[in-house]
């Protein structure tokens, strides 16, 4: 493991082959793609709904034309990408997001200008994009809080799942809609008291921890859904989590539906990535949970705790990802049902780690999974000739180009896996 | 002799059989009390438990020892059984469903060995199912010849979307664990598609079924048509034997555990540790899609969307629980292997949902790795302390560590 | 669940009698609130009705489905029924195994059936025809939709039926009332949040009916209208009668594309009771009210005024076979 | 402070690491420690510290009898540590080390950062530090990371100060700077303990030394004893500190340099153009500060670098280009820097490490197997050969103290025929006993007719085996100068001077002052 004497000589600041490759790809995939190859016609794209007070106008554009100024522009960025890495100057950090963006871009009014839709509502694939991202912002939130203090959260997806059940328990046993969140919460805490009694207190490799508490969860509720729930089905109906719109704020256009007219689990979410980022990188508390994740031993010989450190994160992240849970079955749908996370908690373990194991980056990763796949059924929805299982790669393909090229081997806090032993 | 990370068997002797098999009692009381707790008879016995006390602990009793009776007969031995077929018949089942679980652990095992997080075998097993139902039902040769190539069939399929992994981790660095979570889903969608045109449909069909694969690219069954149990079995027992050799013999194995553990000084000593890292996750690959073949050419016959059932995800638990050592990996997949089976069993006989033995196999994997937690909850005295060592990183730990590359 | 189980042994339970029928489900499991589990109250039905025992299993995996099925054998099933095509062969391999037990095969069909085996498959086209037909007419903003959870027969069949329902409409009405998502389809049938998505899209892009075929996802779409700022928006629910059956469902399900598994399931176990088991490949229809659709109830008044004739016209029109429901 | 330690005994399970240690030190005094490698003088200072509990004894500052439950206790009783292996995160900027643990912040648990830069920079501006605040750790050279260790003890206010090896890892110039700030620290009152296993250093700044071995305190010495003497006491039987070797000159040119230059991962040559010449039988010692090119120097041999242009012909053959493993084959052995990281996998036995770099040839394998016997066998007679102090050879080598891998890493290396020998930095962390082993060894292989290169910050090691020396500055060769070259020339050199500048203004400096406050002691090793 890296010691305090980690050389500089593996810095990666500097642009490789492999990004500068992407940037090539990328530059020639528009050129032929958004250029050579594009259906021509319109695409137009809608901002608001019908039930927006404030209405906007269609936004149509014209598909080869706009697909030309984005193959040029795409080149052009990786002209520029190249004459850095010639001149060995360090490319201006805003440069691979706006590269990214642009291709986004680029493939959206490809995509909306081959299919049979009229119009494709912009709003919709936005507010989606982050309904859909949500539980999985909540458990990449939980796995960085265990993961920045050194322990490896494999069970995000047991953690997701428990949080529903809870909810689904709670909210009906209580009948109030903050029960079923602190419920959710505990249940989500009842995963994670397990991850580190094993994982912390007994030294078990935290990753069979993980793995197997997913399955102990998986098997747990759905054996408590087909004995309990089925026989007593009051006790699977918990109330529902309205949306809650800002009134003013969720009037403007675009943004306001996205963002001011939210469950409480949403507004909570934005609040968390927040918080959370800044708890991190600001306060002593940040401080030393992240030492205690790099370098344990630096952070014992400073007077840290570091398995209470652990201990307590996991438990809190338990929370966070147990809350996120429970959108599944107080704002998803009105009732548990067997498995219903389908895997969401590993995608947010992928969205941890493609986000850098950075709060605001995990979010961004889940919101990039999020728009890919409501991209995909946007677009079905319309009609398109793709094949439904090639749109449904969509967001994994995605994924893959991205970690492999525009973020590549991304540093895991140094001790992340590691039980921590005195001395 | 070569370092062996203390496999299963070791464990079990290391904490002593007393403690292990007090684990696995542990796990089961934990499962009959939930069995128990949600059983009608008991519930009902419950509601005048104040006036006969026994009755609710009977009834307790009752249902949770019915249900594991159930499951030892259909796992084991059918005591209740009139023919010795019926008798042994469990135990075969148990081997059964051992048998592609066997080989999709060891290619999971060996990419822990690699330090490589392997989460693909999933998606492995499918494309190694693909190439098997593909040959399976397009080609017409001779029986041995046909399986033959079957079985590198799954091969090369499994390997191929393993070493895309590999390849794409040495290359980027990108992150493993991200990689074959993606290509997962990504082989089911193509498994989807495929099986929806002729490349993979059953002709006439409109569901995603594929064809029957021929009579010559079967395993043939091993104790005859009353057994499910086939050739396959002993295909994954070889290929154990295979990886053992791999791993604690032959140089690449070593050059894999080098890697593994210390890529900067396996470096240095000269291993390319690019090519070890394809290799590896080619290994595992060809691994797990052999698990592929064994499913659709050994017991389904076809192919569907479900081939891998949970094959791949279990795979990871038994190869963790093996330690990825190839003989703890291979008890791990029999006990595995004897909870499916046991657990179909116990559910037609009692009705217990199957659910439960998820949660008490989980519950023997935590308990059986951590001895101190099953001697403090028997009020057992701790053993007296081993000579201390410097707590083992497993390779696997490393890999979700990072992509330091 | 969607709803309650009729609790077994419930009133007037019937005298037990020496005959066990046995159910094994697909990976959906019996709570599955779609085919499993409308098959599933056929085996209950015949339990509190005939007095029969009954044993059942649920697969967890397609690898649970050959053994699930050997052990019914096994433990002397007089009967054993599989739901979902997902067994494919495996039913009657076993029944070509086992004479002695009688098999029903849910939603899947054989050219050759063994003598000890009875399929049970439903046009639901003709059902979904009909309630597209009703959509259409129901809808205000002229746009209807529906997706799926997996692209399989047994979900596209209704998608096709709802779609030609509409176009009927069309034609006969001049209206030009659009169907969306003829091309969605969630990927599987647990992802909620997914499902709930692809509802709420359809709302955003102004669709007002919905017809979700996934199963337990169609939980979703009724959850969706119930928040929708919409009064109008309504769902076509499908397998079972959703008014009852969702969550919520009074308030949203402007009717449901019925396939009466239950109560075929029943009828196949009740045959074999009293020695009446054929070999047969039974097809539910309109003809034979296999399938059909659900009252409108509260719904009832929102729809134009001689619909019901005009649906009772179609249907007659179907079983005539003057109307191919799949177009 | 004054600090007492009475009976200190410290047990890992069966193994007693420290055996009733009593030990005074006084305030404002140097107090070193002395002994081998796992004598048990790290174990003694995290007990101090608080990272241990003591099995039996007690600690008393100032009188007081205290009890420290973890480092917090021990820190806020007034006592700082900078660790054999630096505690520091290398993620984290210097600030956010220093804070860690004591963090000053703006209420509401919020840090307060420009606080903590403040207090360093007064402190770096009182000591001469020239530490950047917001520097990352990980991008500092090892000397400033030291710096940053006793930066954290200060701000601290610590009264007693423990030094565990400090200058292991230091270069002298580094060394130099360290000692300053001792006499600095201690005239601030400041009691130090200080190990080390450089005599020449213990002798110049201790006040009063007591020698542990095996876990027992055997003795104390006082700093003007005989440095022999000293490290007799240390082993436990008289040691022979000078290797009464002959210089060499060797014989034909093996090993060609031409021109070589690396480029790093920045663009920048780390190496440029270099030429150099090694003879067989001679041993050329490359000097130069960490971080001007050795490094790269020797991975350029090795193929363990990227954008490498020139030519390294060993024998007439070509190197460059080729792989990692076809170099070791030609028969090039090589120890490298960081041993943890490089040289041995620590998870892997020591068996297994003996063979690490010939595990797939005749005879540790054939066609494609390894031949477990012959690997055992192997690992038993090396054992024996290079007293690797180890139970069984199926101990992993993370087991081995730092000494004894070393010893693994270099019984690996001569187990074969080499046509040339690298060895960077073979003695870092050593004690005296086993370095005046591994140096007989290195030498041995020299009078075998072997080419060798021996890369080190060590002036006394550089100076100990050269026969040539090449000084290394910002990766150009500033000279090649004699093995009997002065301390003082090779020190400027080191600097950035040429030879010739170097020399003049030695010259000058030694006619300038006569007096020389560093004793002159037998052999140049110590
Ligand atoms: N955590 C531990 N568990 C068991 N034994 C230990 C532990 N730490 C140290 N030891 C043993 O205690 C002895 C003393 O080790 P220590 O690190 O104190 O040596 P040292 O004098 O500091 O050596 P060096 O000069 O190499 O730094 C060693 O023999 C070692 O084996
Ligand atoms: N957990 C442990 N169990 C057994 N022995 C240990 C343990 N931890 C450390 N040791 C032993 O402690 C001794 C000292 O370890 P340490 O890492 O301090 O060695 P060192 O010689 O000081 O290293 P270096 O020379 O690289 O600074 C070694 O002999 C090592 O085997
Ligand atoms: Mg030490
Ligand atoms: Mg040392």
């Amino acid at each position: 493991m890296s010691t305090a004497t980690a050389s500089a000589t593996g810095a990666v600041h500097v642009m490789n082959k492999r990004a500068l490759t992407l940037y090539g790809l990328g530059a020639a995939v528009g050129l032929v793609l958004f250029g050579f190859l594009s259906p021509g016609g319109t695409a137009s794209f809608r901002l608001s709904s019908s039930g927006d007070a404030i209405q906007l106008p269609l936004l149509t554009v014209p598909v080869a034309a706009a697909g030309w100024i984005i193959a040029v522009l795409l080149i052009a960025g990786a002209a520029y990408a190249f004459w850095s890495e010639k001149s060995a100057r360090r490319l201006a950090g805003w440069v691979p997001a706006v590269f990214a963006l642009l291709f986004v871009i680029g493939i959206l009014i490809w995509l909306v200008g081959s299919s049979r839709a009229s119009a494709i509502s912009l709003l919709s694939l936005l507010t989606g994009s982050l309904a859909l991202a949500l539980p999985m912002v909540y458990g990449s939130l939980g796995g960085v809080l265990a993961e920045r203090s050194g322990v490896v959260n494999i069970a995000i997806e047991g953690q997701l799942l428990l949080g529903a059940f809870a909810a689904a328990l709670g909210g009906s046993l209580s009948g109030s809609v903050v029960g079923a969140m602190v419920s959710a919460a505990i249940g989500g805490v009842a995963v994670s008291s397990l991850l580190t009694l094993f994982a912390v207190k007994y030294r078990v490799n935290q990753i069979i921890v993980g793995v197997v508490l997913n399955v102990f969860v998986s098997g747990l509720t759905g054996f408590l859904f087909g004995t309990l729930f089925s026989n007593n089905s009051g006790l699977n109906s918990p109330p529902r989590l309205p949306s809650v719109a800002i009134p003013g704020l969720s009037e403007i256009p675009i943004l306001g539906p996205l963002l001011f007219d939210q469950t409480a689990l949403g507004y909570l979410m934005f609040v968390a990535v927040g918080v959370l980022w800044f708890g991190l990188y600001k306060t002593r508390w940040g401080l030393r949970v992240r030492a205690v994740g790099e370098h344990p031993k630096a952070a014992d010989t400073v007077g840290i705790n570091v398995n209470r450190t652990r201990v307590l994160n996991v438990l809190l992240g338990g929370a966070v990802a147990g809350l996120g849970g429970s959108f599944y079955t107080l704002v998803s749908v009105s009732q548990f049902s067997r498995d219903m996370t389908a895997g969401t908690g590993f995608i947010a373990l992928a969205a941890l780690i493609f986000g850098r194991w950075n709060p605001i980056g995990a979010f961004f990763a889940s919101l990039l999974f999020g728009f890919a796949t409501n991209l995909q059924y946007v677009l079905s929805q319309a009609g398109t000739d793709v094949p439904s299982q090639f749109l449904a790669m969509l967001p994994y393909v995605i994924t893959i180009f991205a970690v492999a090229g525009l973020v590549g081997a991304s540093r895991a806090p140094a001790a992340s896996g590691q039980p921590y032993v005195k001395g | 002799m070569s370092p062996e990370t203390p496999s299963f068997i070791d464990r079990l002797r290391a904490s002593g059989a007393v403690v292990s098999v007090l684990a696995i009692v542990a796990a089961f009381i934990v499962g009959g009390i939930l069995i128990a707790a949600t059983d009608e008879k008991t519930t009902s016995a419950t509601t005048y438990f104040f006036a006969r006390p026994l009755d609710t602990l009977a009834a307790a009793w009752n249902a949770a020892a019915n249900s594991y009776a159930a499951m030892f007969r259909g796992a084991v031995f059918n005591y209740d059984a009139s023919t010795f077929t019926a008798m042994i018949k469990p135990l075969t089942e148990t081997l059964t469903y051992a048998t592609p679980l066997l080989t999709a652990s060891l290619g999971v095992a060996v990419a822990f060995r690699a330090g490589l997080f392997n989460i693909g075998a999933q998606g492995q097993l499918i494309l190694g199912a693909m190439f098997a139902t593909w040959i399976g039902f397009t080609l017409d040769l001779a029986w041995p010849v046909h399986l033959l190539l079957v079985i590198l069939g799954s091969i090369l399929g499994g390997a191929l979307w393993g070493g895309l992994v590999g390849w794409i981790k040495a290359r980027t660095g990108a992150h493993e664990v991200i990689l074959t979570i993606m290509l997962n889903y990504v082989a089911l969608n193509l498994l989807a598609y495929l099986l929806n045109t002729p490349v993979l449909q059953r002709p006439g069909s409109t569901n995603p079924v594929s064809p029957q694969v021929n009579g010559s690219a079967m395993y043939p069954e091993l104790l005859g048509d009353e057994f499910r149990l086939h050739l396959g079995f002993l295909v994954a027992v070889a290929a154990t034997a295979l990886v053992w050799w791999l791993m604690n013999r032959s140089t690449l194995g070593f050059e894999i555990k080098a890697v593994g553990s210390n890529r900067h000084a396996a470096r240095t000593a000269g291993i390319n540790t690019f090519k070890v890292t394809v290799l590896a996750m080619v290994i595992a690959g060809a691994l797990a899609g052999m698990a592929g073949a064994a499913q659709v050419n050994g017991t389904e016959r076809f192919l569907t969307e479900s081939v891998a059932a949970s094959i791949g995800f279990d795979a990871i638990t038994v190869a963790l629980l093996g330690r990825s050592n190839p003989i703890g990996v291979f008890f791990a997949a029999l006990l595995f292997g004897a909870f499916r089976a046991g657990g179909v069993t116990m559910q037609v006989a009692t009705g217990t949902p199957i659910d439960i033995v998820l949660v008490v196999q989980s519950l023997i994997v935590l308990f059986i790795a951590a001895p101190p937690l099953v001697r403090s909850i028997f009020g057992l005295g701790q053993r007296k302390k081993r000579k201390p060592r410097t707590p083992g990183r497993d390779a696997a730990v490393a890999a979700t560590a990072g992509g330091d590359k | 669940a969607c709803g309650s189980a009729p609790e077994e042994g419930g009133s007037g339970a019937a005298e037990e009698i020496d005959y066990t029928a046995c159910m094994v489900s697909d990976e959906g499991g019996f709570d599955d609130g779609s085919f499993n589990q409308a098959s599933h109250e056929g085996l209950l039905q015949a339990e509190s009705e005939l007095g029969v025992q009954t044993r059942e299993a649920e697969s967890n995996s397609s690898t649970d489905m050959g053994p699930n099925v050997n052990q019914m054998v096994d433990a002397g099933c007089d009967m054993i029924v599989t739901a979902g095509f997902k067994f494919e062969d495996l039913p009657v391999d076993a029944a070509e195994a086992n004479p002695e037990t009688n098999f029903v095969v849910v939603d899947y069909g054989y050219e050759e059936l063994p003598e000890n085996m009875r399929t049970l498959n439903y046009n639901t086209a003709e059902a979904a025809y009909l309630a597209g037909y009703t959509a259409a007419a129901y809808s205000k903003t002229g746009k209807v939709g529906t997706f799926g959870g997996g692209e399989i027969p047994t979900v596209t069949d209704f998608m096709f039926g709802f779609e030609q329902g509409v176009m009927k409409y069309n034609e006969d009405k001049g209206a030009e009332v659009e169907v969306e998502g003829m091309d969605t389809f969630v990927g599987d049938f647990s992802n909620t949040v997914k499902a709930k998505q692809i509802s709420e899209n359809f709302l955003n892009s102004d669709v007002d009916v919905i017809m979700p075929v996934a199963g337990p996802l169609g939980q979703t779409a009724v959850d969706a209208v119930n928040e929708s700022a919409n009064e109008d928006d309504a769902v076509v629910w499908v397998d079972t009668d959703g008014h009852e059956y969702a969550n919520g469902g009074d308030t949203a399900v402007l009717t449901s594309v019925m396939k009466n598994m239950g109560l075929t399931v029943f009828e196949s176990i009740e045959m074999d009771v009293n020695d009446e088991f054929a070999s047969e490949a039974y097809v539910g229809t309109l003809e034979n009210e296999g399938v059909g659709i659900a009252p409108f109830y509260e719904f009832e008044s929102e729809l134009p005024d001689g619909l019901q004739g005009e649906l009772d016209a179609l249907k007659e029109q179907i079983i005539a076979g003057e109307i191919d429901p799949l177009g | 402070m004054k600090l007492e330690l009475k009976g200190i005994t410290k047990a890992f399970g069966g193994f007693v690491a420290n055996d009733s240690i009593d030990l005074v030190v006084d305030e404002g005094k140097v107090h070193t420690l002395l002994g081998e490698n796992g004598a048990g003088k790290s174990t003694l200072m995290n007990v101090l510290y608080g990272l241990y509990e003591p099995t039996e004894g007690e600690i008393l500052v100032d009188g007081k009898p205290v009890h420290f439950r973890g480092p917090g206790d021990a820190m806020a009783a007034g006592i700082g540590m900078v660790h054999q292996h630096f505690m520091l995160v290398p993620v984290f900027t210097v600030a956010e080390n220093v804070a860690l643990g004591d963090e000053r912040t703006k209420g509401a648990g919020i840090l307060d950062l420009e606080k903590t830069r403040k207090a360093i920079r007064e402190i770096s501006d009182q000591y001469g530090f020239h530490v950047d605040p917001d520097a990352l750790v990980e991008d500092l050279p090892v000397g400033v990371q030291q710096r940053v260790e006793i930066i954290k003890a200060l701000v601290r206010k610590a009264d007693l100060l423990i030094l565990d090896e400090p200058t292991a890892v230091l270069t002298p110039k580094e060394t130099d700077e360290l000692m300053d700030i001792i006499r600095q620290l201690k005239g601030d009152g400041t009691s130090i303990i200080f190990i080390s296993h450089k005599l020449r250093e213990v002798k110049a700044i201790s006040d009063e030394i007591t020698v542990i071995r095996r876990g027992k305190v055997v003795g104390t010495a006082d700093p003007s004893a005989d440095a022999m003497e000293l490290a007799s006491l240390m082993v436990g039987r008289s040691v022979d500190l000078s290797l009464g070797r002959q210089h060499s000159d060797g014989t034909d040119v093996a090993l060609e340099i031409r021109d070589l230059t690396v480029i790093d991962s920045l663009g920048v040559p780390t190496l440029d153009h270099v030429s150099l010449d090694v003879r067989k039988g001679e041993i050329l010692a490359v000097a130069g500060v960490q971080g001007n090119g050795q490094t790269e120097l020797v991975e350029a041999v090795m193929g363990l670098t990227d954008h490498t242009t020139g030519s390294i012909r060993l024998d007439g053959v070509e190197l460059l280009g080729r792989s990692t493993k076809q170099i070791v084959n030609s028969g090039v052995g090589y120890v490298p820097e960081d041993r943890s990281t490089d040289g041995v996998i620590g998870d892997f036995t020591i068996a297994d490490n003996l063979i690490l770099n010939r595990y797939d040839r005749h005879p540790v394998a054939r066609g494609g197997s390894l031949q477990p016997a012959f690997i055992a066998e192997n690992a038993e007679a090396k054992i024996g050969e290079f007293d690797i102090r180890t139970q069984s050879a199926l101990h992993t080598a993370s087991q081995l103290s730092g000494g004894n891998q070393q010893k693994v890493v270099l019984a690996r290396e001569f187990s074969r025929e080499l046509n040339l020998f690298i060895a960077s930095q073979p003695t870092r962390g050593v004690d005296v006993g086993s370095i005046e082993f591994l140096h007989r060894r290195i030498l041995a292989e020299r009078d075998k007719d072997v080419p060798v290169i021996v890369v080190s910050t060590e002036l006394d090691e550089v100076a100990e085996l050269g026969d040539r020396i090449a000084v290394l500055f910002h990766g150009k060769v500033m000279g090649i100068v004699p093995g009997n070259t002065s301390r003082d020339v090779l020190g400027l050199m080191m600097a950035g001077s040429t030879a010739e500048e170097a020399l003049a203004e030695a010259d000058a400096a030694r006619l300038a002052t006569t007096e020389n406050d560093e004793p002159q002691l037998p052999g140049g090793i110590a």
